[in-house]
């Protein structure tokens, strides 16, 4: 099963983080970004997400394989909303399971930072003012 | 050569089209993306974009194959 | 209501993240321990928490309030399991929210760290072999 | 002086019982408890230890006041 994915309806976190239990893991770390009020100082009514779903199954796969390479962990998972979003909806997950605290937390940590960073899913924001625009940042520093 | 483009976020707003196939000479991507960028006018620069090919990133240098899926990808802002 | 408490009862996870919710937030970390079925190399088969309740009842709610006074988060919650515990169950859940990821989980850690160093709780651990005992770890370097 | 005095974890293993009331001319917690470590012999020094009067941690030169209860806290171990 895949370790990443994009979703058209709401998560099920209690599903997603269950494929993360094991035995020998004593800790969990997990992530969530909601989708907030305001971004760089303007009100935000809604976004919508839209993704090109081929590249990012494969890039968020090839963070998800990299990221148990690298760390001390035992599983991890993320998983996407696409399409139409609410204030305070859940726009992205990530969990990770790891014998202990440390593993868990940098893994977590670097997953989200990698999704953000390379994972082909842009943002659509609609502003209180009603108007709307893409968001296409500029890379934060590494 | 025949290929087909996809367009994502700004991008497709600028193209006006989700995707479109084109018939090209562009002996790279990058001669590829100038070509579109000079038909579309997107604002965002070659060099804040990245370029794929049949669903992986690719380098600019790399030649276009015939019948292949290219796609223009503009800074991403999930999460 | 309490930001901190001990509880004889399985947790309820998404209730306990219901409290954390807020428009402004974009990130919520969360910490979760599991018991494990291992520690310092023996093989573990349960375990049970103990608690000072009024001490811990006191220090957690502490480290909650200099959480949210240290960090630029939203909200923060923190329970721990106390009694009888089996390996996979959930034994502490931490829960931050904030605007930004970066406050998120250097707050979600920051206090993991607190309450394993100074809450009145205590591990009483049955291994495989058929003893049992308290741990009572040397401080770790802070 | 009276007090109580709560036991946790192995302090309570060794003492066999939870709590206890006890009599003490002790001048601070830390002379309570060497007088009562001398009692029950657990094996962890005071060093190891902290001190709790009612319900808060305390220092262990405070004196212990009438009425109080005292408890010594062991090396914590959730999470």
């Amino acid at each position: 099963m895949a370790r990443f994915a994009l979703s058209a309806q709401p998560l099920d976190i209690p599903a997603l983080a269950a494929r993360l239990r094991d035995p020998r893991a004593g800790a969990c770390a997990s992530f969530e970004g909601w989708v907030r009020d305001h971004n760089d100082g303007r009100g935000v009514r809604g976004l919508r997400y839209e993704a090109y779903a081929e590249l990012a199954a494969h890039e968020g796969e090839a963070i998800l394989a990299e990221a148990l390479a690298r760390f001390d962990v035992i599983e991890a998972a993320c998983v996407h909303r696409i399409g139409e979003l609410a204030i305070g909806d859940l726009a992205v997950w990530v969990g990770v399971s790891a014998a202990h605290r440390d593993a868990a937390f940098a893994a977590c940590r670097w997953i989200i930072d990698e999704v953000k960073a390379r994972v082909p899913i842009w943002k659509h924001e609609h502003y209180r003012e009603g108007d709307a625009g893409w968001l296409h940042p500029e890379p934060a520093p590494r | 050569m025949n290929l087909r483009v996809l367009y994502f976020a700004s991008l497709r707003d600028a193209a006006g089209t989700e995707a479109e196939d084109v018939q090209t000479h562009a002996a790279d991507l990058a001669a590829l993306h100038d070509e579109l960028q000079a038909r579309h006018r997107w604002a965002l620069p070659r060099a804040r974009l990245r370029v794929a090919v049949d669903g992986r990133f690719a380098g600019w240098h790399e030649a276009p194959r015939e019948g292949c899926t290219v796609a223009f990808i503009p800074p991403v802002s999930g999460g």
